[in-house]
């Protein structure tokens, strides 16, 4: 099909799919509306539960399942990433050249560096009362590492970091979560179920019951996952070269 | 629905996003997907929903970029490498 | 025992969590016997739910078991359909995995694991989808499996086809995925609920279906279609399924497109049957209307293909087209007989991509022409082919002409003659192949009138580490099996009686009408087998009666591999939904 | 102007879909599948706001002091971004498998499947 | 709506907006440094915002933001190093100033919060944010000068 006859079917289906959504949303309820049904339940069940930010019980405990299953998406999708980069056998790895990084830059690296990791660390400790969790600051910790590379040299990135026990530490998170939810149906309650721990003091870093677990468990395979899947990318970008002549 | 707030910061996310599209090259495409990232942070804040907008921060300011340009860099590598390995 | 129905998800992914992590160090064999033993594991805990599922189990995830019928938790349904899709896979993905068994060419380096993880995680994937009872918890599961499907159709990294198709495959997918968030979306704004039992009742309290009902029902079966493969969904899935490793194939074909089409009477079922719902009669349309097309563009495209495995995806479009009719049908009848025709199915189509993996790893080529007469020495691969493209094609007792008798009867008419005709057109086609390439009859294809338009099969890598000398004993055992278990579905006492109860129970409930054998269901099978055997033979001795005529050249034309025109398809996919929906809601 | 959220959504989605089907460079069109995706972000989170009222999160704030915003959508919203990204990096690994076998990313110029 | 949110809106509406149409159009030099300002100005809005809906908790968004902003923007420095040393961006101006309203907005929130441990973690995103942006567009202007290598 030629470009112009495609531009056309997208024109159509996108009007015709547009007609049909912005007449659904005419009929929506008034943004801002009061009604909120299941939004009210899981507030009443969070403070019940004596989990501060209500997110966080929502992802860690009345719907840990969905979170069970986004952690899974991540760690396959990790794994696919990592078996679709690999080395195949017409590819070499050269070693890179090291790189001439200006000195105001590369002090704010290794300055910010260490800072980054711990406000990683501290969105992940503090994700059961107040913004943020293990999905937010894994994500944080793992890109804070990366200054390395983008402020001082990828060799010194691969100093500090082991690829190999970030995938062990990427798998053994994952595990953690479902021994936890496990934990839930030898106790003889139900998978996931969050009775087996005191929970604790409202708005203090143990209060939830076994959401600061979970929570923990998440910051860990998140930010394992993370490196893992920029060291993959690195690696193509950085160091596989195909050989000559293929 | 009176808060300009919220309205500045669905006409910023519906620029950005049509910009994103809009621009073709895609290294120009991650520098407005990195501000639309951002811009989506903004609304999901005025939204009250800090904690989307945090890992939208943390996903969408650094971490998409770069894996948009290690690919963009992989791929112009290998190009160059083709054009110079063939006999002219 | 309900308790331990999250575990058909949790098992896998424990097996395939720590597979990774010892990934280092595992010998091959140890990795591939635990990812065989979980595998089989998850199926034996499947099947042991299945034997307790009646009446159906409902459980909520931690414990929320609701209070005053409301609950802020996620429901499992465990019921005969999810559970036994569940067994289902999970036994596929056991003769996947023993398929494979030694199977590829180096696993990656210090990632012994890697392809035994992946494929568990996609068992857990198919697993939670197919007892999910939670719209949104649909939802993730449906990405989880999207997303490990993409890793394994391009596991062959080297292979350009294999890369390409696997990106076609993720982005029309996600798309869809997509869309069916939005849906979900507007459906929680209209009733506030999640479980899809709960949405249902929440919209026959809102009144009549509107516009935001019609759209949330073109957009989220928008995502379950282009999961089936549904015209003009398609497009995607003989891209996908042609360059997937031969073990991934058997998973796609057998049972993930199946799982769509059990997503749509799902979402039916709970969700939009209510008055509030979308009214039988659209739905109906919809469904009978793009599964005609499916199942008749499909047994087309199917016939003119020269590339085996592409064949044999085509066929598997022509099939998820009858399944679709089936389900549109809105009979507890037809749906008796489509659990049935479905679970015969993944036998057969299992067994015969086993045979041709078995092909490509021995000759190097999955190509018709190219393999002429090539396979005479494999004589127990020649006999297992042809039994799968008769049972394909509804050769009694197996299961899938048992399925397909019940469901002729159910759908009446000349629907009938759709079926006959699709599994006449698809079985041919594998006979035609079979003819060709394990018995050489007919004379030898010519090479130079082949439409330059189309994918041939040669010039694939095969698939093991060297060419196979002698085919190895598992690579056979698993086709055998499969097919035993199709036949199974077809002569075990009672099974079929159990399965329409089974059904029964989920779905609307009324009186069971056990599915059997009858006289006029016996003969159509044999009608369209002998068809079948007719169509190939014409085809094998007089090739230039059956060439390629003019008018199939557009619908080639059509499949052109390219994302943009696979992404236009679906959004103009979307809007044929809504407007073969659309009389009922504006009648309302 | 109370379905304005809403719209924005639709135009976002829609956009990027446009963007995908006509991109000329696959990185790029991998770009507009997240464009798509951040529709559904906005459509989820105008789904569950509140007028007047504030994110349910009580590090700071007295539990019943003021209304507070719909807690599950922004639960579904946070496992829609890490979907997101995932899938983004798992495309563009094989956008970056396709530049080395098929030595171009132009959808138009990628010929092994069609027919 | 009070005075905090309204020049948080303020903010974004001319800061970030005018950062859309920077990153939207003209060469490369410009729509980096477009970016780089957007996180500049974006961070101090998120501060308003916090302080006008009386939730300090939300500062954690503007701490995050002004640690990942300039990492983002040092990506690009870093992977877009060689086309940029062909045409090296130069915009001390536009920097400065937004370094200068990013202190202005800090100063004036510390006053009216007062001294606390709320205060110290203004400073800190302030002093992070301001710094961060200051190097990270030093790092565009020629912070990698061996420009096209690893």
């Amino acid at each position: 099909m030629n470009r112009r006859v495609r531009l056309l079917m997208v024109l159509a289906g996108g009007a015709g799919l547009a007609a049909l959504l912005v007449a659904a949303c005419l009929d929506m309820p008034g943004f801002g509306g009061d009604r909120h049904p299941y939004g009210d339940r899981a507030v009443h069940e969070s403070l019940a539960r004596r989990t501060a930010n209500t997110i966080a019980s929502v992802n860690f405990d009345q719907r840990a399942f969905d979170t069970l299953g986004e952690m899974t998406i991540l760690f396959g999708a990790v794994l696919g990433t990592v078996v679709l980069l690999r080395q195949t056998r017409d590819e070499r790895r050269a070693a890179p050249r090291p790189e001439d990084v200006a000195p105001p830059v590369r002090r704010y690296a290794l300055a910010v560096l260490p800072v980054a990791v711990l406000t990683g660390l501290y969105v992940i400790a503090h994700g059961q009362l107040s913004p943020g969790g293990g999905f937010q600051g894994g994500v944080v910790a793992a890109t804070a590492l990366h200054l390395l590379y983008l402020g001082a040299d990828y060799r010194a990135l691969e100093r500090i970091r082991p690829v190999g026990l970030y995938e062990v530490g990427d798998a053994l998170a994952a595990s953690a979560y479902l021994v936890l939810g496990l934990a839930g149906v030898l106790a003889g309650t139900a998978f996931l179920a969050n009775t087996l721990l005191p929970y604790g003091t409202f708005n203090t870093l143990t209060s939830g019951g076994t959401v600061p677990l979970l929570n923990a468990a998440i910051g860990m395979e998140v930010a394992c996952a993370v490196v893992v899947l920029l060291a993959r990318f690195l690696d193509q970008a950085v160091e596989i070269e195909e050989e000559s002549g293929t | 629905m009176d808060d300009p707030a919220v309205v500045v910061a669905l006409l910023l996310v519906a620029a950005a996003a049509t910009t994103a599209v809009a621009v073709r090259d895609p290294v120009r495409q991650a520098l407005v997907l990195a501000v639309l990232g951002l811009a989506l942070a903004v609304l999901f804040t005025v939204l009250q929903a800090p904690d989307v907008a945090l890992s939208q921060l943390a996903v969408g300011s650094a971490l998409t970029p770069l894996l948009l340009l290690l690919s963009v860099r992989k791929v112009r590598r290998r190009q160059k490498q083709e054009t110079k390995g063939e006999p002219e | 025992m309900k308790h331990l129905l999250p575990l058909v998800v949790a098992v896998p992914l424990l097996g395939a969590a720590l597979l990774v992590a010892g990934g280092r160090r595992l010998p091959r064999v140890v990795a591939e016997t635990v990812g065989c033993a979980v595998a089989a594991g998850t199926a034996a805990l499947a099947l042991l739910l299945l034997a307790n599922s009646s009446p159906p189990m409902v459980e909520w995830v931690g414990g929320w078991t609701p209070e005053n019928g409301r609950s802020v938790g996620i429901v499992l349904v465990g019921d005969g359909p999810g559970l036994g899709l569940a067994a289902l896979a999970s036994l596929l993905t056991v003769a996947a995995l023993a398929y494979s068994w030694h199977y590829f060419d180096e696993p990656p380096r210090r990632h012994t694991g890697s392809f035994p993880a992946l494929v568990l995680l996609f068992q857990a994937g198919m697993c939670g989808f197919a007892v999910a009872g939670d719209l949104f918890n649909a939802f993730v599961f449906f990405e989880l499996m999207s997303v490990v499907a993409y890793a394994l159709t391009g596991h062959r990294v080297e292979e350009a086809k294999a890369v390409q198709g696997a990106l076609t495959f993720g982005v029309v997918t996600s798309l869809g995925a997509y869309a069916m968030l939005m849906g979900i979306a507007l459906l929680y704004a209209r009733t506030g609920e999640l479980a899809m039992a709960h949405i249902g009742r929440g919209l026959d309290r809102h009144g009549g279906p509107d516009a935001l009902v019609l759209a949330a029902f073109v957009l989220v079966l928008t995502g379950l279609l282009v999961k089936a493969a549904a015209v003009p969904f398609h497009f995607w899935l003989p891209d996908a399924h042609a360059v997937a490793p031969t073990p991934v194939c058997m998973l796609l074909s057998g049972v993930m497109v199946e799982l769509g089409a059990y997503g749509v009477w799902r979402v039916h079922d709970s969700v939009f049957s209510g008055p509030g719902g979308v009214p039988e009669a659209d739905l109906e349309r919809v469904l009978v209307v793009l599964g005609s097309l499916t199942a008749v563009i499909g047994a087309v495209m199917c016939w003119y293909q020269r590339h085996v495995k592409r064949l044999l995806a085509y066929s598997t479009v022509a099939h998820t087209g009858l399944f679709l009719v089936g389900i549109g049908i809105l009979t507890p009848q037809a749906d008796d007989g489509i659990a049935l025709y479905v679970l015969g199915h993944a036998g057969v189509k299992a067994a015969l991509f086993a045979c041709t993996g078995i092909l490509l790893d021995r000759y190097g080529t999955v190509d018709e022409h190219a393999l002429y007469g090539r396979a005479r020495e494999l004589r127990g691969v020649a006999v297992l082919f042809l039994v799968g493209a008769l049972a394909l094609g509804g050769l009694p007792p197996f299961g899938t002409a048992l399925g397909k008798a019940v469901t002729e009867e159910a759908v009446g008419g000349p629907l009938t003659v759709l079926y006959v005709a699709v599994s006449a057109i698809t079985a041919g086609a594998v006979l035609r192949v079979a003819a060709r390439v394990f018995l050489g009859l007919g004379p030898q294809p010519g090479e130079t009138p082949s439409p330059a338009y189309e994918t041939t099969g040669a010039g694939e890598e095969p698939e093991t580490r060297h060419r196979l000398g002698r085919v190895p004993g598992t690579m056979t055992a698993v086709p055998a099996l499969l097919l035993a278990g199709a036949l199974a579905v077809g002569v075990t006492p009672g099974f079929a009686a159990g399965v329409s109860r089974a059904v029964n129970e989920a779905g609307s409930g009324g009186a069971v009408t056990p599915a059997h054998w009858t006289p006029p269901g016996v003969l159509l099978g044999l009608v369209s087998t002998a068809l079948a055997a007719g169509l190939a033979t014409l085809a094998v001795t007089r090739p230039a009666l059956l060439a390629e005529p003019g008018w199939a050249a557009p619908l080639r034309r059509l499949q052109s591999g390219h994302i943009g025109d696979y992404v236009a398809w679906t959004l103009l996919g979307t809007v044929l939904l809504g407007v073969l929906a659309l009389p009922g809601v504006l009648g309302a | 102007m109370s379905v304005l959220p809403y719209l924005v959504a639709v135009w976002i989605f829609l956009v990027g879909a446009h963007g995908l089907a006509t991109s000329r460079n696959l990185i790029h069109a991998v770009g507009c599948l997240a464009v798509c995706q951040s529709g559904t972000y906005v459509l989820l989170l105008a789904v569950g706001y509140r007028e007047g009222a504030t994110a349910p999160v009580y590090a700071d704030l007295e539990p019943g002091s003021r209304p507070v915003v719909d807690p599950v959508v922004q639960a579904l919203a946070l496992t829609d971004v890490v979907v997101g990204a995932t899938v983004t990096a798992l495309l563009l690994a094989l956008v970056m498998q396709i530049a080395k076998r098929h030595g171009t990313v132009d959808p138009d110029e990628l010929s092994e499947l069609r027919g | 709506m009070n005075g905090w949110t309204t020049a948080a809106t303020l903010t974004f509406a001319g800061g970030v907006g005018a950062t859309v149409w920077g990153v939207a159009t003209g060469p490369l030099r410009r729509r980096v440094v477009a970016q780089n300002l957007s996180s500049a100005l974006a961070c101090p809005g998120l501060l308003l915002l916090a302080q006008g809906y009386g939730r300090p908790a939300y500062v954690d968004l503007a701490l995050v933001l002004a640690l990942l902003g300039p990492v983002g923007t040092l990506v690009f420095a870093r992977l877009l190093a060689e086309e940029l040393a062909a045409d090296p961006p130069a915009s001390p101006w536009a920097t400065w100033c937004a370094a200068g309203f990013a202190a202005v907005v800090v100063l004036v929130l510390c006053a009216a919060t007062g001294p606390g441990r709320a205060m110290v973690k203004l400073l800190v995103t302030g002093a992070l944010l301001t710094g961060g942006n200051l190097v990270a567009s030093r790092a565009l202007a020629g912070g990698f000068p061996g420009g096209r290598r690893g």
